[in-house]
């Protein structure tokens, strides 16, 4: 056995990963990992091969199982709740717009969290870069305000997402060049944002002082991006987003980069891949993706205007949302709809059932739970369930 | 698993010495254990007695280590009994191996970094005054083991701040300080120096015949012969074999039960063929991960057609020195070129493309990518370049393809190139390195460790290979702490002690005491 | 002598200490009713976040990374509030407080410790979950008979400044301020300090010494969630007598921050959050006498700046314990 | 896995222990049991609230707003709420309402000043009623229920600069806004009037996230407050001033006869820890006025524009008995000074 004293730490192979000399002189295949037997077949093994799909599916399942407990225990109906928030978010148009424009930053959002996972980074800070992002449009629409409108947007997107991406980068520069762990550096600058933001619109340079709260000023008309029908204008291009980072984590050169650099830094760093620009450049996505929310939040929803509370709970919504699709960025938009449509219907439940709206995020809340728990998988897949990421490793550098 | 017929277990044991009254410490019997389908020990039985030092001799994966994690209750065995003085009760945890007088000092130092000798020394057995660790006690009980024993270290100091020998010394005290019976060493004289070795040995010896007795694990035959009474010979999990007297034995009969075959002591190769300069290595300078100079005005050089070996105790700059030259490390004096251009600043993926394969030191650490596929491991380092990708695109096809190719001409035993690198025994990954840097056909080869870990039948071809690769023209630079290796590989030999070459010798003229001799350095005396 | 050995070592931090002792008699000299006022108010701004930051101690000391921590506290207010005022009795408020606390630290220290559940993302569980459920059970009109009520301490409470700041309040801050001490002696000079240490830094270590790296590891995180219960009790029961959702707002990463910011050290982490609490102090004083008129964003922003400048000025020199955030694997 | 079977049962126990401690919350009218009554008949009269984002139980605006609506129950009426959890779906909760062809529609607070003009547009048949959202421009379905909060805010002034002792008062506000920068105004110029000799401290919640629900932050302004002196303190700013006061009112049970003053409605009521110091509220009659545009919108007497709500002081409470009369008498011209108009703040 190869070094089977190894201090316990996420590169140190299983014990018995180094079976006895025996494999050298027969052809028969290798034995993989620890105790492994062969892979099942039949149902249990399609499900086995699939339980980056499954493992959410059930824990969504249960999770609105226990929903259900908790609706029935406040006195309500849970079927019929269920199918009003099912009704609501996915039958209605006006739900349906809401599902969709909730959608549009959720899953831009949750790419902010899983692409930086791929790295082996965990970007608490997409509420921060959000922010920086919207703000960003805010600035561009006034101080532009005299551009024909799809120029507008054209320049508010690139200002928010670089802003974004700027915001992001200062917690990926404090990793690289100070080895300032990024979950305690984007906590912090997630607070910092929101004050700086604060007095950019309550008083400062941003404001609209002709309005009695703090406000920017709003988005001229012509670069409003009004949805079309149930279609808001960033949902495509958010699903285009999440398609292109897959292609780009599976099919690039730079996603073999990003890649290696998350599964083994040292081994990146032996083959010449730079762990510094891998993180600059994971987490200026990241940032410019969760900025590009900002900007649609600002643009595509009334009122248009950057207002405290636009971001709403939109960078810890990331995080859950990623979590579900176990970081796979095409898992981003299932996971994101189902999050959506909750948001959506949350309202309805109140004005028809008077269940509160809270109720969505305990929903969520027990989704994320039941999600993140290796239990599940271990318990439906024994010792075929796939190992569960390992973040805190690099805690306090 | 038994797979030639020759091999059986061995079980009877070596007869007790002469006038064996003496009280019998430790006996097992029949101990299997399996991780999975691996069968790390099967059927085991040994016996030791008070006062006797008996090495466990075998390969890397012999089932050694798992054997004395057993006894030390580290792993808990699927059959079989361990019994200490008679007691066959389970042994559950180290606390109760410690508490039934079982210390072990294990290869890579249980000691923590950050606390100081006294408190390491105590922990787990602490003593309270009113409340409040005695930490004095603890320094009274270091100072008095330490001159007991000979073995000096200050109680007051930081571990991290020891050298690893101070560190051993630690270890063997923190081990003794529990009224041990039986010592467990573990490959205690692996990152020793050949004059610490002996000192060491002695050590042993003293506490011996003052009734502890010692098992002491080693794949190093001089020094089974050297110190112990008795030995075991482990292989596949399997005692093969037992040598109770020692004295008639010679290295080659140990080393062919070891292996199970006649050892080659040497690779068979050429004379070599010496070409131009390929690796030219002037005075430089390389610092460690805590910024003290490791690598300190190193000058060699390499030609192609040759294979020179680096010979020298761990821990004397061999690692940075290597990874300064692959471009993982920065260098902060000195200059290294390759062919005649420098190449003392380039980063890692400028060196091999200028031509440099590496055969990294731990390959589990930096040579391959567990996860992925063995095929990408394979493009690890070049899969950016054509026919491996296409701009930014990356091709698959033709990933897969080389990687088919070299399955097959490297041996890589594997179902399929998709399957997890991860899933491979150690030969099988060593082999994908190899692979990966040789098929690049690099002027200059550096292979450090090359089989560390990896089992007999893979050491052969590797070595084969590598002998391959000088005679195709290739210069290559093995580094290795087994001195065998190197003897029998190198045309020359250079030994680092303290971060620089302090001689170098022609292979064949090698004298294995001599170099020894060199690896301790000259001013290296307690 | 060791003690004078101990001054040796510490002679930056004494005498930094000793600084600001003479400086802020100096300001009572001055001016004692501002100087009482600012400084009681940085300390009951800071008692929340030294619980919070003990909380964190003990568990990265053990090796587990805590970033739950706001949702600990959140989930203590609010279950300590609730029973205050379902039993009308405040002692049952702060006992489920605390329990709460409890049950959240089981949760991290089984689903990380035995689970193998990465340790961050189970802090960011426990954070959703306790917004969720405190926001959809909480109840509007539930009232406690009164906030645990400000005594003074005997002879304590005399001593000029120290006294009114420090024994003059509410039970949980004089326990949070006992705890810093308690905490330190039994992180460094008792047994369970050093098992506790050791398990952090080197757990196989400690392992192989015959210490029970799991079951400390379980036992630590779920005792330190006493004090984030605790902390969460002292906002709803102590600092005010009410419920708002969100109450920690915040006060659990900033208390992740103050850990960081006092080096893992129960002592340093107490000088940091009256720090931080002091600079709100001044900036609440600096605006209410109108001062000067700098934007108060700006002076809310300070103690997170001022983190990361540290974090980044201290690369290499500030180290979180070896093992933390990394689950143990027995004979790994 | 020995955990395996605890660490499954364990988030379903949780739920089951939470099940069985909650309280039924929900809309006055009906359940999912009742159906909901035919909104765009001619006889039935429905009424919609729409918060901000906050509870129609947060002791505060939300919650005096739905109590203005609630009093219009009886009848051929119908009342329901949705509280809005994002400040983004304000149109879309307006929406729910209108859709229904609600009669009447509450928006609750200034952030909802623009979605309430453009729903008020696009449903011309709909009257609106925003509080606290003042009309620059006219709306012919929007009402504004707007206050004057200075007067409120220069009574209780007035008020406290008769009754400190120490000529030292305080006030602790949420974020600073118009609404809270008029209370401050009113109230400084209120206890100055009173009292040429006094001094107010006053100080704003620094942070935008959480400024009218730092309680805890609020308790620590007041404490400071106090410990300079300050015998009288106005918490002015949801639960940030809610704190303020719950930290006097636990001062002063310690002896010391301290006051505090509350805001926006009368918070003896919604903020009983406050009882030992709450000598009164400034007060937006906001239930009240809720209600009378209300039965505007019901008899169609209702008009676009601003609607001036009253302001004015709660009652003493238990301190009636304890207040001079002299000084009480003042107050009480004061505030009738600012309901006709001989006084003018600011």
């Amino acid at each position: 056995m190869a070094d089977p004293d190894r201090p316990p730490g996420k590169d140190a192979p299983a014990p018995a990963a180094d079976p006895a000399p025996v494999d050298t002189t027969k052809a028969a295949p290798v034995v993989a990992e620890r105790g492994a037997a062969p892979p099942p077949t039949g149902v249990l093994g399609f499900l086995v091969r699939h339980q980056a799909i499954v493992v959410p599916i059930i824990a969504v399942v249960l999770a609105f199982v226990i929903g259900a407990i908790l609706i029935r225990a406040q006195g309500f109906n849970p079927t019929y709740a269920y199918q009003r928030l099912f009704t609501r978010s996915f039958l209605t148009h006006d739900g349906l717009l809401a599902t969709m424009q909730k959608t549009t930053p959720l899953i831009l959002v949750g790419l902010a969290v899983a692409i930086p996972l791929k790295v082996g980074l965990f970007n608490i800070g997409g509420q921060g870069q959000l922010m920086a992002g919207g703000i960003g449009a805010a600035w561009v629409a006034y101080a532009l305000r005299d551009l024909p409108g799809p120029l507008l947007v054209i320049v508010a997107i690139v200002v928010g997402v670089l802003l974004g991406a700027m915001w992001a980068s200062i917690a990926a520069l404090l990793k690289t060049t100070r080895g300032v762990h990024e979950v305690i550096s984007t906590i912090m600058l997630n607070s910092i944002a929101v004050g700086l933001i604060d007095w950019l619109i309550n008083g400062g340079p941003l404001a609209d002082k002709g309005q009695p709260f703090p406000t920017s000023h709003s988005v001229p008309e012509g670069a409003r991006l009004t949805p079309l029908g149930i279609l808001p204008w960033g949902l495509p291009v958010a699903l285009i987003l999440a398609v292109l980072v897959a292609w780009m984590l599976k099919r690039t050169t730079l996603g073999f980069e990003l890649q290696t650099v998350g599964r083994n830094k040292f081994a990146a760093g032996y083959a010449g891949i730079s762990t510094t620009k891998s993180t600059l450049i994971a987490m200026a996505i990241s940032g410019g993706l969760a900025g590009l929310a900002g900007v649609f939040e600002l643009l595509q929803i009334d009122p248009y205007r950057y207002q405290n509370g636009i971001a709403g709970s939109l960078g810890f919504d990331g995080i859950t949302i990623a979590l579900l699709a176990r970081g796979n960025p095409l898992g981003t938009i299932p996971a994101a709809i189902l999050v959506g449509a909750m948001r959506a219907g949350a309202p309805s439940l109140q004005f028809e059932l008077g269940i509160r709206p809270e109720i969505v995020d305990v929903l969520l809340a027990i989704t994320l739970l039941m999600v993140s728990l290796p239990v599940i998988a271990k318990w439906i897949f024994r010792r075929h369930a796939t190992k569960q990421t390992q973040l805190a490793g690099s805690w306090g550098a | 698993m038994t797979d030639n017929g020759e091999q059986t277990a061995y079980t009877e044991g070596p007869k007790a010495p002469a006038g064996g009254d003496r009280e019998t410490l430790l006996e097992i019997t029949g101990l299997s254990k399996s991780f999975g389908t691996v069968h790390a020990n099967r059927d085991i039985s040994l016996r030791v007695d008070r006062g006797e030092i008996v090495a466990l001799l075998g390969e890397n994966g012999a089932g050694k280590s798992t054997l004395v994690k057993q006894i030390f209750g580290l792993i808990t065995p699927d059959a079989g009994t361990i019994s200490i003085k008679g007691d066959a009760t389970k042994i559950k945890d180290p606390k109760d191996a410690i508490r039934r007088g079982i210390g072990m000092v294990h290869q890579h130092f249980q000691l923590v970094p950050v606390m100081t000798v006294a408190e390491n020394m105590m922990l787990g057995h602490e003593t309270v005054k009113g409340g409040v660790l005695d930490l004095d006690g603890a320094r009274q009980m270091v100072r008095e083991l330490s001159t007991k024993h000979k073995l000096s270290v200050d109680p007051d100091a930081e571990i991290e701040d020891l050298p690893v020998g101070t560190q051993q010394r630690v270890e063997i005290l923190k081990a003794l300080s529990r009224k041990v019976d039986l010592l467990i060493l573990d490959e205690p004289t692996a990152v020793l120096t050949p004059q610490e070795t002996d000192e060491l040995l002695g050590v042993m010896k003293e506490l011996a015949a003052g009734g502890t007795s010692i098992v002491f694990i080693t794949h190093k035959l001089r020094e089974v012969l050297a110190a112990a009474d008795r030995c075991y010979v482990l292989r596949q999990g399997q005692v093969v074999g037992g040598v109770d007297d020692l004295t008639s034995t010679t290295t080659s009969d140990l080393a062919s039960m070891m292996v199970g075959r006649d050892v080659v002591l040497r690779v068979d190769k050429a004379e070599a063929t010496p070409g131009d300069t390929v690796l030219s290595i002037k005075g430089l300078q390389v610092r460690d991960d805590r910024g003290l100079p490791a690598v300190d005005g190193f000058d060699l050089d390499v030609r192609a057609g040759e294979i020179v070996g680096l010979a020298g105790v761990e821990g004397n700059g061999q690692r940075e020195l290597v990874e300064s030259i692959a471009g993982m490390r920065p260098s902060i004096g000195g200059t290294v070129s390759l062919a005649g251009e420098d190449i003392t600043r380039s980063n890692a993926r400028d060196t091999n493309n200028a031509g440099v394969g590496h055969v990294p030191e731990d390959r589990e650490k930096h040579g391959i990518v567990g996860g992925y596929s063995i095929a990408d491991n394979l493009v690890l380092n070049r899969y950016d370049e054509e026919p491996f990708a296409h701009g930014f695109r990356r091709d698959f096809g033709a990933v897969r393809e080389h990687a088919v190719e070299l399955r097959e001409e490297f041996d890589i035993r594997s179902p399929d190139v998709e399957a997890p690198a991860g899933s491979l025994s150690g030969g099988n990954k060593q082999k994908v390195v190899v692979a990966r840097e040789m098929s690049a056909k690099p002027q200059l080869l550096m292979a450090a460790q090359p089989t560390r870990g990896v089992d007999v039948g893979s050491i052969e071809f590797i070595h084969r290979r590598i002998v391959e690769a000088r005679d195709a023209g290739a210069a290559v630079l093995l580094v290795s702490a087994e001195l065998d290796e190197i003897l029998s590989l190198s045309d020359r030999i250079a030994v680092i002690h303290g971060g620089k070459v302090v001689a170098e010798v022609a292979g064949k003229d090698a004298d294995r005491t001599e170099i020894g001799r060199l690896m301790a350095g000259d001013s290296d005396h307690h | 002598m060791p003690d004078m050995e101990w001054l040796s070592r510490n002679k930056i931090w004494v005498g930094t200490a000793a600084l600001v002792l003479i400086g802020a008699y100096a300001f009572y000299a001055v001016n004692s009713n501002i100087a009482v006022s600012m400084f009681s108010y940085a300390w009951f701004l800071a008692v929340p976040l030294v619980l919070g930051a003990m909380v964190g101690v003990i568990g990265e000391r053990s090796g587990v990374v805590n970033i739950g921590i706001e949702g600990q506290m959140l989930v203590g207010a609010f279950a300590g509030f609730f029973a205050a005022a379902a039993t009308q009795s405040i002692v049952v408020g702060v006992i489920v407080g605390a329990l709460s606390g409890i049950a959240m630290g089981a949760f991290l220290a089984f689903s990380t410790v035995v689970g193998q559940l990465d340790q961050i993302i189970a802090g960011v569980v426990i954070n959703i979950v306790a917004t969720g459920i405190t926001s959809f059970y909480f109840e509007s009109g539930k009232t406690i008979p009164r906030g645990l009520p400000n005594f003074d301490v005997p002879l304590l409470s005399k001593i000029p400044l120290i006294g009114p700041v420090f024994f003059s309040d509410g039970p949980i801050a004089l326990f949070a301020l006992i705890i810093v001490f308690v905490l330190h002696f039994l992180l460094f000079k008792t047994r369970w300090g050093l098992r506790t240490r050791a398990v952090g830094e080197y757990p196989s270590a400690a392992d192989t010494a015959g210490i029970n790296v799991i079951a400390l590891r379980l036992f630590n995180v779920t005792a330190a969630g006493i004090l984030a219960g605790l902390a969460g009790t002292y906002l709803s029961m102590e600092a005010t007598s009410t419920f708002e959702r969100g109450m920690s707002s915040g006060r659990g990463f900033l208390a992740l921050a103050i850990l960081i910011f006092g080096a893992w050290r129960p002592m340093r982490a107490l000088a940091a959050a009256l720090f931080f609490g002091f600079m709100q102090s001044l900036a609440s004083q600096l605006q209410a006498s109108d001062v000067v008129n700098i934007p108060q964003q700006f002076i809310n922003l300070l103690p997170y700046v001022l983190t990361l400048v540290v974090l980044a000025a201290a690369a290499g020199r500030v180290r979180a314990p070896g093992a933390v955030g990394q689950p143990f694997v027995k004979g790994d | 896995m020995k955990a395996k079977p605890f660490l499954i049962a364990a988030p379903a126990a949780l739920a089951l222990a939470l099940a069985g401690c909650g309280g039924s919350t929900g809309n006055s009218t009906d359940g999912s049991s009742t159906a909901p009554k035919d909104c765009s008949s001619a006889d039935v009269f429905c009424i919609g609230l729409v918060t901000d984002t906050g509870s129609v139980d947060d002791k505060s605006f939300n919650q005096a707003a739905w109590e203005g609506v609630k009093a219009m129950e009886g009848d051929g009426v119908q009342t329901k709420y949705i509280e809005t959890k994002d400040a983004k779906d304000y149109a879309a909760n307006l929406k729910q309402f209108t859709d229904q062809k609600y009669d009447a529609i509450v928006t609750v607070g200034f952030l909802m000043t623009e979605a309430t003009q453009t729903a008020a547009k696009a449903n011309p048949t709909t009257k609106f009623i925003g509080v606290d959202q003042f009309q620059e421009a006219t709306v012919e379905n929007v009402t504004g229920l707007v206050f004057p909060e200075a007067n409120a805010g220069y009574a209780a002034g007035y008020l406290a600069g008769l009754l400190t002792k120490t000529n030292k008062i305080g006030v602790v506000l949420g974020q600073e806004i118009p609404p809270t920068q008029n209370y401050a105004k009113g109230y400084e110029l209120g206890s100055k009037a009173a009292n040429p000799k006094i001094s107010v401290a006053k100080v704003y919640h620094p942070a935008g996230d959480n400024a009218f629900s730092d309680s805890p932050w609020g308790a620590g302004e007041a404490k400071k407050m106090l410990a300079q002196g300050a015998d009288i303190i106005f918490g002015a700013g949801g639960g940030t001033g809610n704190g303020a006061l719950g930290e006097v009112a636990k001062t002063s049970g310690a002896g010391t006869s301290l006051y505090c003053i509350g805001v926006d409605l009368d918070q003896w009521d919604t903020v009983p820890e406050a009882h030992p110091c709450l000598v009164t509220s400034a007060e937006k009659k906001l239930t009240d006025g809720t209600t009378d545009l209300l039965k505007q919108v019901k008899d169609g007497s209702i008009k676009g524009g601003n609607f001036n709500g009253k302001t004015g002081l709660a009652a003493f409470h238990d301190f009636d008995s304890k207040l001079p009369a002299e000084v009480k008498t003042k107050v009480a011209d004061v505030v009738k000074g600012i309901e006709d108009g001989t006084i003018k703040v600011g």
